[in-house]
């Protein structure tokens, strides 16, 4: 009995190794043929073109649950307004790489004009950029870029230079110039946080930060909880800790919390990016003494003004190309397509009421 | 009895042979299925597209796969809730092996190996040491999950080759119908027929529905659901390969939460969770019913949340609604007696 | 023994069962059955296994609802919905399967649903404890009311059921079988405190296959044969031949039929066989034409013996051979491919798949040979079915109902057509006609008779002394897991047997 | 008589015992071994760190040990917590003046609804605890999730009283970790000195004998499920008040800390054994651990691994254990 079964196992298992094998003998990483479907690019771009009206904009946030991303995408939804075009909102529960792709897929079915997409694993949502380009569908990453080649722009924070080189400055301010500092980041793949943290420590290893010491970096996963067990642990850990960096919005709010409700208040500073809304009580209570962010509104906006730019043939993500996003005024793509946002705004007990997001 | 008389009988019988095989939950599935396919074409755009039919297999992939064994598990009365992690941890060593330069050929055969290796534990601790595998399985769960954040961390491995990603993303000859539903096929007709008509699809059922008694009619049980867990974490190890490649992504966390999804559509299916009754067309219905709700409710902008409320009802609905029907069914006959001996 | 005598004049009856009917799928149990217990008088109910007196017990205690007639205490009809309500119309009972909570202590088993409390109305165990030991010394039997009821042996297990039901200081008290496990003086001990009970006018309702028992506890006894009532009687005016005949409603020496067949060679030879606290060293040899019986009381490991020499329990010394050549121990497997068959004791449990369809049981042992390339298909295993049931002149709707809505006689058919399909040299049958009707239990007898005519070696596991005598060429006796004794048929009485089960000597 | 009688009795208790001080030892080493190499692990901030950690893991694992004991398993506690705390967090933002008193008996009062779903399904549609759990599980996440959106009740929207409740203390104890000592201890008192409790006890070790002796197994069932969902909705208040951040996902995954709590806490899956304290100590057991490794600063990733390696070892424990009791016992019987 047991045997016929395994027969009919073996062959199934073999057929499928034969699958396996047939296609090409030992693909290794170093052999591997990694052009994946060939982005088109070179399309001719017409400066003068008339934004088209009627868009279809989709957003596509790294999740949805998450006060940052509804900010982000508020501006975007404000932009699809003054476009005249059709404002759409989709995403997944968690932000995990592969839930995207599926968003992705339904929206190339519902025929979308332009896309723009935080991407929450830069390579899982490739393939299928790539079909929803195939499909005319543009592309614009913001927040979170996607691999180059399967996105027509990126619409950047701020360069990542800028936003290392604040933190730094930030950290070394509030730590006197010397001691212990520790990062509170999001998950340990987030591009631009590990971007952020490379310029960082390129920063710190300068003579003028000699005195300041990173002791670790730890990760929160963008999750609230996590975050906050994993700020108990650092203090725990480094009794020395002069300052917590947290370049998240949820990292740096969890921190905040747990060292204004610890005895650890007023000993630890926090500082880093985060929404001056979530901030406010942790800045009037003396906990954070400042802290940087670019107004998320802003990329929203800005990634639908440039999705609209890309949809009229305005601009066709090549280096130089300019075009004129409403309020925020004239843009060019830069590099690698890529459009930078502007500097940071740093927050202070001063200057917090001013902002409301 | 006349031959006319017994004409008018057998097509009696027979008439009464197919309201019945018709009532019964795997073929109310499958018409559920049918109805809310043709529903869905015609009412719900882009639905019926033949590239929204390829999204719709590319998204049923790994529930499909992982759902036949799982079948089998559930028919032998006992469960398997570790295959969401074993696909994560096959997916992590797939990205660890491919930094480490081994060639994709290579890593294939070992992560479907590693699958098995795993599965093995799980059927060892069930049956070698008679634990309940709901527990057993919930503890491997995080065992599994645990060791392939260990292996990769928190990090992502990408650069696979195209030769292989693009093949569990793409289309015979750039068609409609998609490489992976090949293999779907052929690996649900191989355990359709297994089930279903050989000596050991019976003994299975079986075992389910009395494992005492298929024990003193010469079964080996334990030896039996040994093997199927292998077969389990094999099938989940190359479902790990198959996300991997087409999310060209290998992640610790792939896969995350899928065992609730699969059970969710065996059960769906008619697969009874005290074992001993179900059928794999009803399971393939009920993967394909959950994949097409979601599809289409997701193409009429429905959240992801709603979905959530649907499948968690569904999966209720469908052990709850037999249940209901039999006892309607006894009170209405206890009535009848009733009034039989009253009059 | 005597029959103590109760008072002459019960009154109104205390508990009474009306014209009560109950089926189960297309078996009615009990069909139109209706007699009294009275206050102060012990009763008894006796009829063949499966004649309905478990029902009774269960809608006695409102496990089941009657689907037609009532019950009544002290003259008021009642419907139980539960076992609650007969537990609070003060109805205590015994089952004939112990029904303890593993986990829970001996003390905690006893006072489950009626624990002593302290004011803030949390369980006095202290209390409990001594409830527990006052009970045991009551009944004579040295168990530590502190410790788990899982891993007590049937006796014991016993007797914390019958500790349970004193100490709900019931009014009504049934008692479906509680001897069977019983040494002698723990017997006598437990009838010593019914009586006390009944003197103090409780109604007991008793039930046993012993009739020395039933002659010396009860006033009344109630027979029933296959679900229906047959008369209710003092005790004194019946003798147990009366008692025999009501019950069986034939003469017994016409029902066992076994013809007279050439004994043959030797098909199985069991050597001191042995499992550590089952059974020890029990050795026999059974040969081709011969049916040999082992009998003994319940729980004296006949079944154990058997089940471990087919393979589906192991055995720890000894070994067993089959037509010549060693057995592979513990693989029901081998001993199928070597030609073995066991008939369970257990139909429900062991014997069949109830959820399955007949077909599907029938060919559950033969579905490897049936296969072509591996593959089956419907029409071999239809085939198969349809010749074996019909031999066997199974009634049945369709192959492909589940062998569940069979009556009990045919599904005892459906068992033998599963095992007879395998063309068995050894056929083991244990208890082959527990719980079906009469006619069919003749038809078993008439097959097994049959079969070892054409040279079948059979083995039959039975409680049913009748059966043992009239069957048998060789008895052999089992008591406590040893072999007590070992009779011809010329020998073999219905006294020397059930003394060597009990371990007595003939006193006659 | 004695000596047979009673030798069993102490062998007994010493095996049950060993359940519970296996998890003490474990305990006692790794903290031993965590301050060794980082004192701080003892200071008092730290360890208020680890029982306010606890408390509402071991709020969720006292109702689940409960509906675990009646061989049941509800699996919904993770939404419940969350639909619970959002439900809480929203209200108390939009009404800043209500006591806390109102903002738990509501907590009580969602989580205990959400348990009279489960236990009628399970009990009067006869489906599994654990599909319709699952099922729920599905649902009362989908519920939350359409009910929230991306909206998130931050710490700011929330009344001052409400925040401070997690770390406000009474004679130095947070309430927090007070609650859930009492939570503890009642639903221990309830199980093992009140006939109720017993009555769990029993149906859990045998379910059709549950029935033959009358035990309203109905009643006692369906009071599980919604004391398993009442201190699920109770635990989302305390994570409310603790965290302040609320939305619609939190809690998601606990269900498997909460039933890995039970497990290890020495909670047979198949009913009938184990103690409320048992999986109150394993859910300090498992807090304690994911502290360690943070202070050892061990990856973070080998904690799951933990906890899964954990509940595995302690099913085998539990086996291992009820092999012996049976060993003995039988030994004992054949002397006898």
């Amino acid at each position: 009995m047991l045997r016929s079964h395994r027969r009919l196992l073996s062959a199934g298992a073999a057929s499928l190794l034969v699958l396996g094998i047939a296609a090409c003998g030992g693909t290794t990483k170093d052999s591997a043929d990694n052009s994946g479907a060939a982005a088109q690019t070179g399309a001719s771009a017409d400066p003068n073109a008339k934004l088209k009206e009627g868009l279809k904009i989709a957003f596509l946030p790294k999740q949805l649950n998450n006060p940052y991303t509804d900010v982000e995408v508020g501006g975007g939804k404000v932009a699809a307004g003054e476009l005249k075009g059709e404002y759409k909102l989709v995403g997944p529960n968690d932000a995990s790489a592969s839930s995207q792709v599926s968003y992705i897929n339904t929206l190339i079915q519902q025929q979308q004009d332009v896309i723009g997409i935080a991407a929450n694993d830069p390579n899982a949502v490739c393939p299928s950029l790539n079909q929803a380009r195939q499909a005319g569908i543009k592309i614009v990453a913001f927040d979170s870029d996607a691999s180059k080649d399967c996105r027509d722009v990126f619409i950047n924070q701020a360069t990542t230079q800028g936003i290392g080189e604040s933190l730094v400055k930030m950290a070394s301010e509030l730590a006197g110039g010397s001691g212990e500092i520790a990062i509170l980041s999001a998950t340990p793949n987030a591009t631009n946080q590990n971007a952020w943290i490379e310029v960082m420590k390129t920063e710190l290893a300068k003579p003028e930060n000699a005195k300041l010491k990173l002791v670790k970096t730890a990760y929160g996963n963008d999750d609230d909880q996590k975050s906050f067990q994993e700020a108990q642990g650092l203090l725990q850990s480094y009794p020395n800790l002069k300052v917590i960096v947290s370049p998240t919005t949820v990292g740096i709010a969890a921190a905040s919390r747990y060292v204004s409700s610890s005895n650890y208040k007023g000993k630890v500073a926090i500082t880093g990016l985060g929404l001056p809304n979530q901030m406010r009580e942790y800045v009037k209570d003396g906990t954070v003494k400042k802290f940087a962010l670019w107004n998320p509104a802003d990329i929203g906006y800005l990634a639908a003004y440039a999705g609209a730019a890309l949809a009229s043939g305005q601009i066709s993500g090549q280096q130089g190309e300019k075009f004129k996003a409403g309020k925020l005024g004239e843009y060019t793509v830069g590099a690698a397509g890529e459009i930078v946002l502007g500097p940071p705004t740093e927050f202070t007990a001063e200057n917090i009421d001013q902002f409301n997001f | 009895m006349s031959d006319l008389a017994r004409g008018g009988k057998q097509k009696d019988n027979a008439v009464l042979e197919v309201r019945r095989r018709l009532a019964t939950w795997d073929s109310i599935i499958v018409l559920l299925t049918v109805f809310v396919l043709v529903v869905a074409s015609f009412s719900v755009t882009n639905f019926g597209t033949s590239r929204n039919f390829t999204f719709m297999i590319l998204d049923l992939l790994p529930i499909v796969l992982v759902a036949l064994p799982m079948t089998f598990i559930i028919v032998t009365g006992e469960i398997d809730l570790s295959v969401a992690s074993t696909l994560g941890l096959a997916s992590s060593i797939m990205g660890y092996l491919w930094n480490q330069g081994l060639s994709i050929e290579s890593i294939i055969p070992i992560c479907v190996v590693v699958g098995a290796v795993l599965g093995a534990i799980n059927g060892f601790l069930v049956t070698g040491l008679g634990l309940p595998s709901l527990a057993v399985t919930i503890g491997t769960l995080a065992l599994y999950r645990g060791l392939a954040f260990v292996v990769l961390g928190d990090g992502a491995v990408a650069d696979f080759p195209f030769t292989y990603t693009g093949w569990v993303t793409g289309t015979i000859g750039d068609g409609p119908v998609p490489n992976v539903l090949v293999l779907i096929l052929v690996l649900a007709a191989i355990f359709g027929v297994i089930l279903h008509a050989t000596p050991f699809g019976r003994s299975l059922f079986a075992i389910g529905a009395n494992a005492q008694a298929a024990h003193f009619s010469g079964i080996r049980v334990a030896r039996t659901k040994f093997w199927l867990y292998v077969v389990s974490g094999a099938v989940a190890g190359l479902v790990g390969v198959l996300w991997t490649l087409r999310y060209s992504s290998a992640r610790a966390d792939n896969g995350a939460g899928l065992e609730l999804a699969v059970v969710a559509a065996v059960l769906l299916g008619g697969v009874s969770i005290f074992g001993g009754k179900g059928s794999l067309p009803g399971v393939l219905a009920g993967v394909v019913l959950l994949a097409a709700l979601q599809n289409a409710l997701r193409l009429q902008d429905v959240s992801g949340q709603a979905l959530n409320i649907v499948t968690g009802a569904l999966l209720v609905l469908s052990v709850l609604l037999p249940n209901i029907a039999t006892s309607i069914r006894t009170t209405w006959q206890r009535r009848k007696l009733r009034r039989a001996a009253t009059v | 023994m005597t029959a103590t005598p109760g008072p002459s004049r019960p009154g109104p009856a205390k508990l009474e069962v009306r014209d009560v009917t109950k089926s189960f799928g297309a078996v009615a149990a009990v069909q139109g059955v209706s007699f009294p217990l009275y206050a102060g008088e012990a009763h008894a109910l006796v009829g063949e296994n499966g004649a309905g007196k478990s029902t009774i017990v269960k809608m006695l205690a409102g496990v089941h609802r009657p689907d037609t007639g009532t019950l009544a205490v002290d003259g008021a009809e009642v419907e139980f919905a539960g076992p609650a309500d007969a537990k609070a119309a003060g109805i205590a009972v015994i089952y004939q399967e112990p029904t303890l909570f593993p986990d829970l202590s001996v003390a905690e088993n006893i006072a489950m649903g009626n624990q002593p409390l302290t004011r803030l109305r949390q369980i006095d165990r202290k209390a409990m404890h001594a409830n527990a030991a006052r009970l045991f010394t009551r009944l004579g039997v040295h168990i530590d009311p502190d410790r788990p009821a899982r891993g007590l042996s049937i006796a014991d297990q016993q007797l914390v059921e019958i500790a349970k039901a004193l100490s709900s200081e019931a009014r009504v008290l049934i008692m479906d079988e509680p001897t069977a496990a019983l040494s002698g003086v723990e017997v006598d001990r437990l009838f010593a405190v019914t009586r006390a009970l009944r003197d103090e006018g409780a109604a007991i309702m008793f039930i046993s296959h012993r009739f020395e028992e039933i002659t010396a506890l009860c006033q009344r006894v109630t027979i029933m044969r296959d679900g229906r009532h047959v008369c209710t009687e003092p005790v004194a005016d019946l003798s147990v031949d009366d008692m025999i005949r009501r019950m069986v409603g034939r003469d017994l020496s016409a029902l066992f039929p076994k013809q007279d067949t050439e004994i043959g060679e030797t098909v199985l030879e069991v050597e001191g066989l042995g499992r550590e606290g089952v059974f020890r060293d029990v050795s026999f040899t059974v040969r081709a034409g011969e049916i040999v019986a082992l009998a003994g009381l319940v729980g004296a490991g006949r079944s154990e013996v058997m089940q471990a020499v087919f393979g589906v329990d192991r055995y720890d010394t000894g070994s067993v051979r089959f037509l010549g050549k060693p057995l592979k121990a513990g693989s029901p497997r081998a001993a199928m491919a070597a030609g073995m068959a066991l008939v369970p004791e257990d139909r429900r449990q062991q014997g069949l798949v109830m959820d399955l369809s007949i077909e599907r049981n029938v060919t559950l042992p033969r579905s490897r040979a049936l296969a072509r390339l591996g593959l089956l298909f419907g029409a071999a295993e239809r085939r198969e079915a349809t010749s074996w049931t019909s031999q066997l002149q199974t009634k049945l709707g369709r192959l492909s109902d589940p062998v569940g809505t069979l009556s009990g006689g045919n599904q005892q058919k459906v068992v033998l057509a599963k095992w007879l399909a395998t063309d068995p040299k050894l056929l083991i049958v244990d208890e082959p006609t527990r719980g079906i009707d009469v006619g069919t239990k003749a038809e078993v007898h008439r097959l097994m008779s049959s079969l070892a005519a054409r040279g079948l070696a059979v083995v039959m596991v039975s409680s049913e002394l009748p059966e043992v005598l009239g069957m048998a060429d060789r008895i052999i006796v089992l008591r406590e897991g040893h072999v007590a004794a070992r009779l011809t048929r010329a020998e073999a009485t219905e006294e020397n047997v059930m003394y060597a089960a009990m371990g007595q000597q003939v006193t006659t | 008589m004695t000596a047979t009688a009673t030798a069993p009795r102490h062998l007994l208790s010493g095996l049950v015992k060993v359940r519970e001080l296996g998890i003490i030892l474990a305990l006692v080493l790794l903290v031993g071994y965590t301050a060794a190499s980082n004192p701080r692990f003892l200071s008092g901030q730290s360890i208020r760190d680890i029982l306010l950690n606890t408390a509402i893991l071991a709020v969720m694992a006292a109702g689940q040990a409960v509906v675990v004991i009646t061989r049941n398993i509800d699996l919904s506690v993770g939404s419940v917590l969350g639909l619970s705390a959002f439900t809480v967090a929203t209200m108390m933002s939009d009404n800043p003046g209500l006591p806390m008193v109102v903002a738990i008996l509501v907590g009580l009062a969602v989580g205990g609804a959400a348990g009279v779903l489960n236990g009628v399904l399970v009990r009067y549609g006869r489906v599994p605890a654990l599909v319709v759990t699952l099922g729920t599980l599905y649902m009362f996440r989908g519920v939350t999730y359409s009910w929230a959106g991306g909206q998130q009740v931050n710490a700011d929207e929330l009344p001052r009283h409400f925040l401070t409740f997690a770390n406000d203390a009474v004679l130095g104890i947070p309430w927090l970790v007070l609650i859930a000592l009492v939570v503890v201890g009642g639903v221990a008192l309830l199980m093992r000195n009140y006939r109720v409790g017993r009555e769990l006890y029993a149906m859990g070790s045998s379910p059709q004998a549950a029935e033959l002796a009358g035990i309203k197994v109905a009643r006692n069932l369906l009071g599980a499920f919604i004391l398993s969902g009442a201190l699920a909705g109770l635990a989302g208040v305390l994570f409310a008040a603790r965290f302040g951040t609320v939305d619609a996902a939190a809690g998601t995954g606990l269900e498997l800390n909460v039933v890995a709590a039970v497990v290890v806490g020495g909670v047979a899956v198949f009913g009938g054994s184990g103690t409320v304290w048992g999986a109150g100590l394993g859910a300090l057991l498992l807090t304690v651990i994911g502290s360690s490794l943070t202070v050892l600063d061990i990856n973070q990733f080998w904690q799951q691994a933990i906890v899964g390696a954990l509940i595995i070892l302690a099913i085998c424990a539990d086996r291992l254990v009820a092999v012996r009791i049976a060993r003995s016992l039988r030994k004992k019987d054949s002397h006898v």
